[in-house]
């Protein structure tokens, strides 16, 4: 093997048939409100831990949705369970059990 | 697939392409690593069809390169590009053919620039009245070296001692065509056949007797993206782009890739060499790799030019296992001698791929 | 008071490239530096198009704008007419002009572009020439490569070159006069005014990290620039 | 006697205004270019946001335009002459046409989905339009991928020759979004094992039960939706579709394989619309529908005395929006010839 001083790039695409959809399935299963998210961005505005770390719980929810689930165990430990999300939903997403139920996943599925 | 779907597209793009009397504009990349392939064109022009083209030598580099590198300013790029088309008018020739497909990019880029703010066209003239003293018209037609090659195909396969068809079997060869992004994609009714499924390299390859195939990554770049091959620390993510369509046209078994833009058979060629070495993996069969050609190497070959004439040497990819499946003789003790016939030695094998 | 975005307008290829932007991200979808960098020009097109003066100076100065790869796949697709690359273009242009291209790791390469292909392109009249891709400096060129480096004259008049020779052919040596003309275009329409630019900036930024810049490709700036990559360019 | 009135165009808003001039006491005659009237809407299976069988709404209009409406089909029209009194409609069989006012409903096309050729269609056997799809539906065929198999995940492309430059169409054809939500819906409801995706940039539920439409495709059926504009599709070697979009929710290129993909081909005029417009010199819009007099308040009335437009030749329409609009301009030729 040669060293060029370079190596070959990752990809950062959302390789959606590799990905790994255990924890969307299992958390659908557990609370259905989980498939209403419009993306609007509501919960995350109105966020008390987003407000003072980089915590997106649309993006986050919306990763889960992709299957991209390599950085969920750290990032939801962020959230503070105030529920103001739960609040302002437009569409009515159990988000606070949505947390838990990831939590849930998460011991449940060994990730 | 249906082709007739495709048959449907390149009906409507079907591009002006002068008959004769060509002004040639050589490419800085193509005549650094495939010199044989710009001698092919103009020997398969001049002696096999009867054209006349005509080189000026005082033409210079368009600064293409150094343009897409941002270290070259449009206004710049855009005088350089106004001397090639004086000394075009001056020579007394109103069809420009690029043998690079940056420059032909670069040549449509300004044309059109010029057609949507005139005021542009205006500033260069007086930039180059004043830097050169030279006057110009704009080319009344404008084609890349690879579409007279296309215009001219039918006649190259009357003539042609070669099919691209496995000696063997019978079958045609698959082949991938690769199409330098600034061919189409910029502005699609500048290309034949259009930006989605360009026909210029298509259409060689049907009457050449080969069979292209589509594969899923077929419009991805080689990867060169000027500054990200340019500094060696941007390296990485241009090899990954040719890895990402090596990855993709593997399952399609190709016997071979043919491409229009100078540098991406260079790159195609090259980062097959580095994939192997960096991660010991090699595409196409037994090891050698997918070999790939320039068109007018692939015209050469069909017209039966001897392949170390065409330059195949300087490929590190080997291509004797195209040769010999179309059955083209080859003597492999001539292929790395010198011009006179001198030994100046052989490049050392690589550790992976078979040569 | 829009500063850097009039600035921008200034720019032909800014205001051919800047319609209006729906966020759809065709561009994205199939731009190849998108794939393998941080790096999304729907984002970078919205920015600008915000006119957002502090945003748009961050663009000026960070690492985003240098991962394009100027392919221009990005134009084939947008459903409203933008061609995100030729505002990265003026983008890069106007970093360059502002000497805030010194601030991004990626940025800085321009100083080797220009000492390469700048340099190559008045010298020499061509942007690449087989010397300029020194087999030392380019390993992936491969052993083949190795070989032909020392043997240059052989095997390009061996394949119908006019190496180095006088009159038309490939490889040959560019006339002086050309040259002559070359360089005086340079002058005259701010190409030698950018290469100045690229220069006074990247010394003094060489000052400030406190890396020796010679005038060639081998001083500690210039290798540093050319070869170091933090890998925090794709943070997945 | 009555006054002749002809409408051109045998579609939803055609019918419903020659009904509507029979009901008011005009002689209605309604000229319809291919063997039989009803339109766009012979070929839809079920109608969005309740899903009801479009049979439904034409067996509706044409049970009332029996013996009230004389129907020409197959009329092709070469000449309209216009004189002081009336106008004169000369067909391609010899016939001759008398009308005291005219309401043109020539309606729209669907927009040719091989011009959006980064999409594949009539190139890769799995990539078909929503109408090719209704067409599957209304015939009762089963949903299959071209070598027989059922779809493991179909895609759903919004936007396709709508809100798009690059097809020379800007508009927005306002039906698209909800009928793509609405196929998703069916198609999941026939075969449950499938994923559905839809692609989209807006989801436009302008109409009444249409979020709630969008809503339950979500939280009954399972419909998963991607905000990003699909920007090519190829095939792989298995005849599946490889997709490759931005998901701009999450800001990162994504790729994903489909079955099945299904364009939502927007509207654009007619052929008739282009023909009959330019023969009675009426004003295009850059979007090459018909201008009618005034965009807000005259909406079915033109330059030209005795010239009314109505439904889809005027911009895209619903069928709601349609019938409601054949009925206004009726009573705008009412007015006329009163």
């Amino acid at each position: 093997m040669i060293d060029f001083g370079y190596n070959i790039n990752t990809d950062r695409q959302i390789d959606y048939d590799a990905n790994d959809h255990r924890m969307s399935h299992f958390i659908l299963s557990r609370e259905p409100s989980y498939n209403l998210c419009i993306g609007c961005g509501s919960c995350t505005a109105t966020c008390s831990a987003g407000n003072f770390t980089d915590f997106n719980f649309r993006k986050l929810h919306l990763m889960i949705k992709r299957g991209e689930i390599s950085e969920v165990k750290t990032k939801i430990q962020k959230c503070m369970f105030c529920g103001k999300c739960l609040l302002v939903c437009p569409r009515g997403v159990n988000t606070r059990n949505l947390i838990l139920t990831i939590n849930c996943a998460i011991d449940e599925l060994k990730l | 697939m249906k082709v007739e779907g495709k048959r449907l597209i390149w009906k409507d793009y079907q591009k002006e392409i002068a008959e004769d009397k060509f002004f040639y504009v050589r490419s800085c990349i193509r005549q650094t690593f495939f010199p044989g392939s710009e001698w092919a064109f103009l020997k398969i022009m001049k002696e096999v069809l009867g054209k006349d083209v005509y080189e000026n030598p005082a033409h210079t580099t368009c600064t293409g390169i150094g343009y897409h590198s941002d270290i070259v300013p449009f206004d710049t790029t855009m005088t350089v590009v106004a001397r090639q088309f004086a000394l075009m008018t001056e020579a007394g020739y109103q069809n420009l053919v690029p043998s690079c497909i940056t420059s032909f990019g670069l040549y449509t880029e300004v044309m059109e620039t010029w057609k949507h703010f005139p005021e542009e066209e205006k500033k260069v003239r007086d930039y180059l009245k004043k830097a050169t003293g030279r006057e110009f018209e704009v080319p009344k037609n404008l084609a890349h070296a690879s579409d007279i090659i296309y215009k001219f195909r039918k006649q190259i396969a009357a003539k042609g001692k070669y099919r691209l068809i496995n000696k063997t079997t019978g079958e045609p060869l698959k082949v991938v065509e690769h199409i330098g992004c600034h061919y189409a994609k910029m502005f699609p009714s500048k290309g034949v056949g259009g930006a989605e499924y360009p026909y210029v390299l298509t259409g060689m390859v049907e009457d050449w007797g080969g069979e292209v195939i589509d594969y899923p990554e077929r419009r991805h770049c080689c990867g060169f993206g000027f500054r990200q091959y340019l500094v060696k620390a941007n390296r990485g993510f241009s090899v990954a782009c040719s890895k990402k369509k090596f990855e993709s046209m593997a399952p399609y078994k190709p016997d071979m890739i043919i491409t229009n833009c100078p540098g991406c058979p260079m790159f195609l060629d090259r980062w097959q060499y580095v994939i192997s070495e960096m991660e010991g993996k090699t595409y196409g069969e037994d090891g050698h790799g997918i070999p790939v050609f320039t068109y007018e190497e692939v015209a050469g070959l069909i017209l039966g030019f001897d392949p170390w004439d065409l330059g195949l040497q300087l490929h590190q990819v080997p291509t004797e296992p195209l040769l010999n499946k179309i059955g083209i003789p080859y003597d492999p003790f001539k292929k790395y001698l010198g011009k006179n016939g001198e030994d100046i030695g052989i490049p050392m094998k690589p550790s992976m791929l078979n040569a | 008071m829009n500063k850097l975005f009039d600035k921008l307008q200034e720019d032909v290829r800014f205001r051919e490239g800047l319609k209006a932007c729906i966020n759809c991200g065709t561009c994205t979808a199939i731009c190849p530096a998108a794939e393998f960098y941080d790096y999304d020009p729907r984002q970078i097109v919205d920015i600008v198009q915000t006119r957002d003066e502090e945003k748009i100076e961050a663009l000026l100065k960070g690492e985003t704008i240098w991962y394009c790869g100027e392919c221009m796949s990005c134009k084939t697709r947008c459903p409203r007419g933008n061609v995100p690359g030729l505002i990265i273009c003026a983008l890069r242009s106007l970093s360059q002009e502002l000497g805030y291209f010194v601030e991004s790791e990626k940025g800085r390469q321009q100083l080797a572009l220009k000492r390469t292909i700048g340099k190559s392109i008045l010298k020499t009249g061509y942007c690449v020439s087989p010397e300029l891709v020194a087999a030392k400096l380019h390993p992936e060129q491969g052993p083949m490569w190795e070989w032909s480096q020392q043997h240059l004259p052989e095997i390009y008049n061996r394949l119908g070159a006019n190496y180095k020779g006088d009159g038309p052919g490939a490889l040959r040596k560019i006339p002086e006069e050309a040259l002559d003309e070359l360089a005086r275009i340079f002058e005259i329409t701010g190409g030698n005014k950018r290469f100045e630019t690229i220069e006074e900036f990247s010394s003094k930024k060489a000052k400030e990290l406190g890396l020796e810049l010679d005038s060639g490709t081998d001083g500690e700036y210039f290798l540093n620039i050319y070869t170091t990559n933090n890998n925090r360019h794709n943070k997945k | 006697m009555s006054k002749k009135v002809v409408i051109i165009g045998g579609g939803i808003a055609g019918m419903e205004a020659s009904i509507t001039l029979a009901e008011l006491g005009y002689h209605a005659t309604l000229l319809e270019k291919s063997h039989s009237t009803g339109g766009h809407v012979q070929d839809w299976y079920q109608l969005f946001p309740n899903r009801r069988p479009a049979k439904e709404v034409l067996t509706f209009s044409e049970l009332r335009m029996e013996g009230k409406v004389k129907t020409i089909n197959d009329a092709d029209i070469i000449e309209i002459e216009k004189n002081i009194n009336d106008f004169r409609i000369l067909l391609r069989n010899g016939k001759l046409v008398v009308a005291d006012a005219i309401v043109v409903a020539t309606g729209f096309d669907l927009f040719d989905a091989h011009r959006k050729e980064e999409y594949g269609y009539g190139i890769y056997e799995n990539v078909i339009t929503s109408a090719d799809l209704e067409k599957r539906f209304s015939e009762g065929k089963k949903i299959l991928t071209h070598d027989g198999a059922a779809p493991k995940r179909i895609g759903i492309i919004h936007c396709v020759g709508s809100r798009d430059e690059k097809s020379g169409n800007n508009y927005c054809s306002k039906v698209c979004c909800v009928t793509g939500v609405k196929q998703a819906i069916e198609i999941r409801e026939m075969l449950p094992e499938t994923e559905v995706f839809c692609f989209y940039m807006d989801l436009r539920m302008f109409g009444r039960h249409f979020e709630e439409l969008y809503k339950e495709s979500q939280e009954k059926w399972g419909v998963s939706f991607i905000r990003g504009r699909l920007s090519e599709a190829n095939e792989n070697t298995d005849g599946s579709i490889l997709l490759k979009v931005e998901d701009t929710l999450a800001g990162k290129p994504l790729k994903m394989k489909v079955d099945l993909l299904v364009l939502l081909a927007g509207f654009v005029p007619s052929g008739g619309t282009k023909a009959i417009g330019k023969m009675l010199g009426l004003p295009f819009g850059d979007d090459g529908f018909i201008t009618p007099k005034d965009e807000h308040t005259s909406t079915n009335l033109t330059d030209i005395q005795g010239v009314f437009v109505t439904g889809s030749c005027t911009g895209p329409k619903s069928i709601q929006d349609s019938i409601a609009d054949a009925r206004a301009a009726a009573t705008q030729v009412a007015n006329y010839l009163k």
